[in-house]
């Protein structure tokens, strides 16, 4: 098992260098003519106004609760999805209470408007 | 070999927990606790478990870091430089992790713990969901309760009111 | 192969950083930082023991993933109450959050 | 014959071999990894180069154009100058942008994008590793590509970077979720993870029994991709180009090829889990012929994803968004549990898979109907012209 993630480890490092290369690559060939014009924010032309760190509205943090929620969900239905064909009707019936509490969740966000974007 | 592996994931690990609390800006923070987090699932994977390495990518490092940039994100005086970073009592605190640091590795050390002879049962996975629904049925029902309630929980405190 | 030792100080000395965190960072989000470090300080024991003492049976992965459980759910309305605090008091400070009514 | 019937997994043995009669058996190993992973790394820079001259065509072809036409026959080596003008280009680094940070999100979109191709099965036993984990790998790695987009935004300094970020970590989370239920009923129904047994174990593609997984996972790749009509990120008519818009030369060149890798992925994906991958006619007795198969398979979907992309208007963030959680998830979920309930029945294994298609259809009706019936309330909520009462 652990030869497998060895040969993870060695792709994510060689997927990690082929991009470093090619910046390096790239370095070597392109013109460097900077000048403040050109590396100034692009925002249309515009001079930039006030801060970039901007407040962000809450409705994003909404999203990302529930996405939270369902992903660890996901942690406990995958092995749950593989065990499930040698397991008895016990199994069905507890998945469906699981399940059901999760959407349950989901259909209070819904009355809420947590779905909603404004 | 294993142990060549063990020590570089420990130095990465630590040095990145280290930047974590030290780091001045926040969300530079919130990136070395996700190579913090990376680490971890590759000390799971010397462990034998790999289900709970991917696990970790997928809550800490897809969900959980991603709530706490938002949190990053939504809070904006946050980011200012010239705010301390630790309060007064810092110094002190250093010394006390110090302190339980040493005493842990101490007693850790001294300890003889058992060893199990058992081996890996031939399906992990397999094993780990018949276990869900079977001897941890109950805790499987309350993590959805658990989840549940804070999902609502977190709705009714962020939402905007008005 | 590993010791188990080895795992436990590694463990020890992740609480020992994330207990700093906890107690000396100024900003919520870095206590909150501070808190995860300890949970996987305590996930990483979890599992070091299973592999160590009970190999056989999974208990460990059970734990580790409800702990992992308890600590989505708590960074969830941790963040919450933090957006929360900032839109009252315009500040996520630990220390200037004592007073008891807003 | 015995040679034939497994050929890669026989001629990987041989090389193996021929290396270890002078060679220890861990460089074996090594080197044998090392090359896999430059033969896998190179699968996004090989579907930029591809489905960039296949995806202007069929574009242009859809709006009645020619699309290019000067480099090469038809203009099929139209990517190669391209390659070279992104190589020589200036890189412009924005004055406040966070230097470290914007140069390592690059790197981290690409790793996202080559890390998926590690489990992907292109024929019998040719596959980078066959995790237990598969699936779930998967969308693990899809979180490494949210990390790098928000780090891209944020160390732009910009604010138009910044809300790009954030709108499409909104649409991948969202996305997301549909996309795990699609996979976690095909998983129920094989009770495996591993990619490699997925084809093993699909005796009939499962696009056949589970449709609305096979529908659902189409969109939410849409969706993950930031393609059109879910690409109001990069919108170009309305905000300018989303969260790499201060990337310049090479790096915006990664961006570009990891958003090309990620396309044929997710229909790699797809056709491994839902059109039986390498499988098909006497495929088993001539192996040669499964990654022919796959490579037909993953190219359709890709057609697909460029058919949408050149046909539907584009949605509006709150309708993307109302879609993935409000339509899209319990949708899914449902789908999980129908798939669950039927082959727990006491039935024949091919009366179990015509329910669960009977469900299947039967969903998707209701949920349009619904769909439907929504779309024309809110209509005459708003008082809209131009629509059927």
């Amino acid at each position: 098992m652990q030869s497998q993630y060895l040969f993870i480890a060695i792709f994510a490092v060689v997927a990690l260098a082929l991009p470093a290369i090619g910046l390096a690559v790239a370095w070597a060939l392109r013109p460097k003519k900077p000048n403040p014009i050109k590396n100034s924010t692009y925002e249309c032309g515009m001079e930039t106004i006030g801060e970039t760190w901007v407040q962000f509205r809450a409705q994003y943090y909404l999203y990302a609760l529930i996405f939270v929620v369902f992903d660890v969900e996901a942690a406990f239905i995958f092995p749950w999805a593989v065990a499930y064909n040698q397991l008895g009707l016990y199994a069905l019936v507890e998945m469906i209470l699981f399940v059901a509490i999760l959407f349950g969740g989901l259909m209070y966000a819904w009355r809420k408007g947590a779905l909603e974007w404004r | 070999m294993e142990q060549l592996f063990f020590i570089l994931l420990a130095l990465l690990t630590l040095s990145a927990a280290l930047m974590v609390v030290t780091t001045r800006n926040l969300l530079h923070a919130a990136f070395w606790l996700i190579l913090v987090f990376f680490g971890i699932a590759g000390f799971f994977i010397l462990l034998h478990a790999e289900f709970l390495a991917v696990v970790q990518v997928l809550i800490y490092i897809g969900a959980i870091s991603t709530l706490i940039i938002f949190a990053i994100m939504l809070t904006r005086r946050i980011m200012d430089p010239q705010q301390p970073r630790f309060n007064s009592q810092w110094g002190l605190v250093g010394g006390l992790a110090a302190l339980l640091f040493v005493v842990l590795a101490a007693v850790t050390t001294r300890v003889a713990w058992p060893t199990t002879s058992a081996t890996l049962p031939a399906e992990p996975i397999k094993q780990l969901g018949a276990d869900f629904v079977g001897v941890y049925a109950v805790p499987f029902e309350v993590a959805s309760v658990l989840l549940v309630v804070a999902m609502i929980g977190a709705i009714i405190i962020a939402r905007e009111r008005g | 192969m590993v010791p188990l030792t080895w795992y436990l100080v590694l463990a020890a000395a992740l609480f020992a950083i994330g207990m700093f965190g906890v107690l000396a960072r100024k900003n919520a989000v870095a206590v909150l930082m501070g808190v995860e470090l300890m949970l996987n300080a305590v996930n990483i024991n979890l599992l070091a023991f299973w592999r160590y003492t009970a190999l056989g049976e999974l208990v460990g992965h059970a734990f580790a993933v409800f702990v992992i459980t308890v600590a989505a759910a708590e960074a969830a309305v941790g963040v919450a109450l933090f957006i929360a605090v900032y839109r009252q008091r315009d500040t996520v400070n630990v220390e200037e959050l004592d007073a008891m009514k807003g | 014959m015995e040679y034939i019937s497994n050929f890669f997994v026989n001629l990987g043995n041989s090389w193996t071999s021929l290396l270890s009669s002078f060679l220890p058996p861990w460089a074996v190993i090594l080197i044998n990894f090392i090359i896999v992973a430059l033969l896998l790394v190179l699968m996004p820079v090989i579907a930029t180069m591809t489905l960039t001259i296949m995806e202007r065509k069929i574009i242009a072809r859809i709006q009645n154009r020619i699309g290019p036409n000067r480099v090469g026959p038809w203009g099929i080596f139209q990517a190669i100058p391209d390659a070279i003008k992104l190589l020589t280009k200036e890189d412009i680094v924005p004055v406040n942008a966070d230097k470290p940070l914007f140069n390592l999100a690059p790197l981290l979109i690409f790793l996202g994008a080559a890390l998926l191709w590690a489990v992907i099965p292109f024929g019998r036993g040719v596959i980078g590793q066959d995790l237990n984990v598969g699936v779930l790998y998967l969308v693990a790695v899809g979180s490494i590509s949210t990390i790098a987009i928000v780090m891209a935004g944020w160390s732009s300094n910009n604010k138009f970077a910044l809300i790009g970020a954030f709108r499409i970590v909104a649409q991948l989370l969202s996305y997301e979720i549909p996309m795990v239920l699609a996979m976690a009923s095909v998983v129920a129904l094989v009770g495996t993870m591993k990619m490699g047994e997925i084809v093993e174990l699909q005796s009939i593609p499962f696009l056949l029994i589970l449709p609305v997984a096979f529908i659902t996972y189409i969109l939410a790749a849409a969706a993950e991709t930031g393609r059109a009509p879910f690409d109001l990120v990069e919108a170009d008519s309305e905000i300018v180009a989303g969260y790499f818009i201060e990337y310049s030369g090479l790096k915006f060149g990664w961006f570009y090829i990891a958003e090309y890798g990620n396309l044929l992925a997710v229909s790699a994906i797809a056709a491994t889990l839902f059109l039986g991958g390498w499988r098909g006619p006497f495929a088993d007795q001539a192996p040669v012929l499964g990654p022919l198969y796959f490579g037909i398979k993953t190219i359709l979907i890709v057609f697909l994803l460029m058919w949408i992309r050149g046909t539907w208007p584009r949605f509006r963030i709150d309708q993307m968004l109302a879609l993935a959680w409000k339509v899209l998830v319990p949708l899914g979920l449902f789908n999980l549990l129908w798939v669950a309930t039927m082959i727990k029945l006491p039935l024949p294994v091919w009366l179990q898979w015509a329910f669960i298609l009977a469900g299947n259809v039967l969903a998707l009706l209701v949920t349009l109907t619904l769909m439907g019936q929504a779309a024309k309330r809110y209509a005459a909520r708003r008082g809209m012209v131009g629509t059927r009462a």
